[in-house]
């Protein structure tokens, strides 16, 4: 089995900013991406999901580090001041 | 106060988050409440339109507009100066009290129903029409030139954001196809209504239980605006529709209009569009505060200054 | 055997589930299906219970409130002597079958619609009434002195958890707005009841295809118990009604309200308070046996019951 | 063009997909308007066929399910030959274009209602019927010989999916508990069927809109051959349906029938059957080109030419 | 962009216990957490979310070892041994 | 806290194949597994989920190399060609 280590980027956002996101990412070159719903509480106070634009999504992407940083430098730079975001990198070895 | 029924469903609804009940309402179940109430209110106005030449309507659709964009400008720096509240918070509250809210609106025409009451039943258009003055408005005050506005993400944002999009689908497919056309859906979408409305309500009050407390945080001038406003705007309505000679029930409706502040379409626009302002702040005003407001005390009050006008 | 077609919608479950068909009701749809039904069962109770001076159901109350208490009395020894099961899981299983099952007490009720026989409207009221005994007679045999046990977070549990809470919700509401207040909402609640039971029993009928294997496990003491115990209720129920006066329908509906076992209120309530109880087994028992059981021999029999003892 | 309102919200569901709205109709809340719909239409055919000696059925029965089989074994070879696609590709989209749409299917029905024509209301059964030869066939050309059929799996899926299921299950009901025993149900099944359908439409344009880009990728061939394939297909059920003697309505439903092309059950099945067959073919020709074909131009073609057959 | 390691614990439990884990983790000192809905199997058998309290649910908290850990002994000490309960952590860095 | 060094083996597929898939790793001796909802996009397209089989499901396995590399191989083998599938494992202490 030929795997290969890559990093998988998880970003915890505001659902309202899904289209918005996904375009960013794809523009910077990401192959693919992975969403699933999500709710939580974190400094920008508790996401339960309830309110239409109140949930949370979970973006994942799967990337070499250059991509990975690229995508968190331009999230940091456009929406952490004013979104709930939360970004982590994890080492994965992709197996097909 | 108004013991229309489907309101004591808010009243649970507040209770139980209160009282923090695990009772919830799925998301998917909330979201496929608002598209019935959206496309069956969209329908309803359609089918009224389908009975007026569009024609008479123009005119008073002109005035009725350029009256409700008084409303954020109004809003804007009571709550700028008097209320020392950032230029983002204040053009964003702005436009959801320029914008209206579907919810109140039906509690509204339920009531008239009760009240074996008419209404010009084109004033669903102003659903519509209402919401974009509004949050352009709320745009521009928030940029006042400076930084970039992104209109066309905006402009798609009001059109086809979904609330707007079904209750303007609703009109045009309910226009086409008129009474008869829409005969079959009936037993759906108009006599399920109030049912369907009294569970929303039911959500309406968990969410806002949640407001509630965020709003506290704001002390009592945002508490205190999200009461003035809704009876100011309400007084715009009521003399605006008296003097296009709508009936009581019509006069009414155009208060209520006015009075109701957006918490669908509003929010989820002025996110993109003014992210930096704080969507406590607005929801939790609106939807917190004035929107148990109107439907509790507001509406009764709004159909005793309706038929007080009247009576002159 | 009871041909009541909603019953035919429980055995179509039960057979995708055995035959693994894909066939799923999305949880969501769960969710709403059940708070449809609690909301319009209370909300049917209340506009019942708005026609009678609550006074007067204070005594009936009391009584049979005191008989429902002896059902856990019963069945935990058995449990827990001849059975030979463990403190706690007997403690359990006693909790379940002293509580109700709103879903067999709908079948009752539709079945007394086919009958055209009358029926105590006010009994709804006991389907919250009865939990509150079972679940802490539950409790008290498990802790039994010994360990220590959350009564607070119990309570809550039990007054505030979403079926008791929309039962109870909407037994105010409909004695708040009454029959005539209700009637707007009539199209959804009432005249839709018997199609969304049926889905609902479509669902329970999945979810019952799981829990009858699990139950398979533990033997035939309990799938015995499973039809002895609300054969044992019944007739409690029977005399009881029979004895307070009641008609032949209220009397029937009493024995299947002692009869039913509850698998929503009580599992949610002794997972949190009789944590080392093991759920699979009280399920399975309630739900893989004993509902069955109710909806296709229970019922009728008990509606038998109910007519040999008013003919005597 | 058929103005028909429900398809209205066809177009509705469409545009929001091409303008990019933010409408989207929740996953579970699909899911459950299948299950309504399927059931409903189920129940319907089921009370229907209770009405006829079952006898008297099976002849037409054995015909109509012969002459279906003839759908797909005509659509391989042009698929195959003319179109010069993929053996499997060629296999899955024949199994699609021989197997059947109830949302089709409910249209024409829903036209009828319009025309106040008659129908032989037991055709429903052949949605269920129709399917297995398709899909049978469809693998068989897929394999034809070399591989390995997973029948078993496949057999499984096509009996026990769910919307073969629901529709079978739903007929076996309505058949056992007839007009009568159905009657408590129809306030939700059948009074509500037209306003779900119209729901489930919008939902469908919303799908459509992202099959139609799918489609377009594969030329104009699969596309001349979603619009050509309904036409014959439905030459023959209006041959067939004159044939054995049906009523206009009749003809008219056999014809929609043999016209309509799979989207849920077909693309399940092939896509564990027939994997190497590309999905977005098939359902971007079914779905996105067929169907709108079929609910806005063929059915009333097929309305005109039952009509024309009938007069002669 | 400067990055920060920590622990990402992600818990795996009864949907019946939300409220009362929930609890338990922001006592314990966590800043934040993400709740998500999963089903599954395991020792205590197949848990397919169909029955209301039947589903799991998965917490992630990103914190130091520190809190992870008293989370993981809170939790065993207390739940363990009478829900169905599996708790894993990965290291991750934190991007913002 | 005594944690057991394991792999965290993340498979994203097709919902239509979740019962086969399941069978699969239940066969190859997965001691469980845990299965969420997801959507995204990759070199098959957008799944957007909306689709009834149109979906995504995410199936995580904890277990040793050995049955992780086991259930990878068996799923490249037999699903790989055919359909949206994408694997990757990643090191994860497991807590109890
Ligand atoms: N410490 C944490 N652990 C896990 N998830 C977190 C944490 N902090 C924040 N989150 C998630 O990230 C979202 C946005 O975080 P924030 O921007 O801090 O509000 C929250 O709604 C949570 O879902
Ligand atoms: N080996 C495993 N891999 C992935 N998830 C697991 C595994 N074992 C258990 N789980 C998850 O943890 C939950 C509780 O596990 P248990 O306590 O073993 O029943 C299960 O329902 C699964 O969702
Ligand atoms: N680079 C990536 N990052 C994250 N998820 C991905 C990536 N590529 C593919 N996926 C996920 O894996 C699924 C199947 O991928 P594929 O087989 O490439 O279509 C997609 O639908 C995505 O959910
Ligand atoms: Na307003
Ligand atoms: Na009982
Ligand atoms: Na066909």
């Amino acid at each position: 089995m030929s795997s290969q280590s890559l990093l998988l980027l998880t970003i915890l956002s505001e659902a309202v900013l899904e289209d918005i996101l996904i375009e960013e990412i794809m523009a910077l070159g990401a192959k693919g991406y992975t969403i699933s719903e999500a709710r939580g509480r974190g400094t920008h106070g508790v996401r339960t999901g309830k309110w239409t634009a109140g949930g949370n999504i979970r973006i994942e992407v799967i990337g070499d580090a250059e991509l990975c940083s690229s995508i968190v430098q331009r999230l940091q730079a456009k929406y952490e001041r004013d979104y709930g975001l939360l970004m982590f990198t994890c080492p994965v070895e992709l197996q097909n | 106060m108004n013991f229309e029924p489907v309101v004591l469903f808010f009243v649970l609804g507040v209770v139980a988050g209160l009282l923090r009940s695990d009772l919830k309402i799925p998301g998917s179940i909330y979201e496929a409440l608002s598209i019935f109430i959206l496309l069956a209110i969209g329908l309803k106005g359609g089918v009224e339109l389908a009975k007026h030449p569009v024609g008479d309507l123009v005119f008073d659709g002109l005035i009725i507009v350029l009256v409700g964009a008084i409303i954020p400008l109004v809003a804007f720096p009571v709550l700028r100066f008097i209320g020392r509240m950032s230029r983002a918070d204040s053009a964003s509250i702005a436009a959801h009290y320029g914008s209206v809210s579907v919810v109140t609106f039906s509690v509204g025409i339920t009531l008239l129903g009760h009240e074996m009451l008419e209404f010009e039943g084109y004033l669903i258009v102003f659903l519509v029409l209402l919401e974009i003055p509004a949050l352009v408005i709320g745009v521009i005050l928030a940029r006042h030139g400076e930084g970039t506005v992104r209109w066309g993400k905006l402009m798609h944002e009001v059109f086809f954001g979904k609330s707007i999009y079904l209750l303007a689908g609703g009109l045009v497919i309910g226009f086409v196809a008129g009474a008869e056309g829409i005969k079959p859906l009936d037993k759906l979408f108009f006599d399920l209504f109030k049912g369907v409305l009294a569970l929303f309500l039911l959500e309406m009050g968990l969410v806002a239980s949640t407001r509630i407390a965020a709003l506290r945080e704001y002390g009592v001038f945002l508490a205190g605006f999200a009461v003035v406003m809704p009876m100011f705007s309400a007084t715009l309505g009521i003399v605006t529709g008296w003097m296009l000679g709508f009936s009581v029930g019509g006069t009414f409706l155009l208060a209520t209009l006015f009075a109701s502040a957006s918490y669908i379409a509003a929010p989820a626009a002025m996110r993109i569009a003014v992210p930096e302002a704080n969507p406590a702040l607005s929801i939790g005003a609106s939807l917190g505060m004035t929107f148990p407001f109107n439907i509790f005390l507001g509406i009764p009050i709004y159909l005793w200054m309706a038929k007080t006008i009247h009576a002159i």
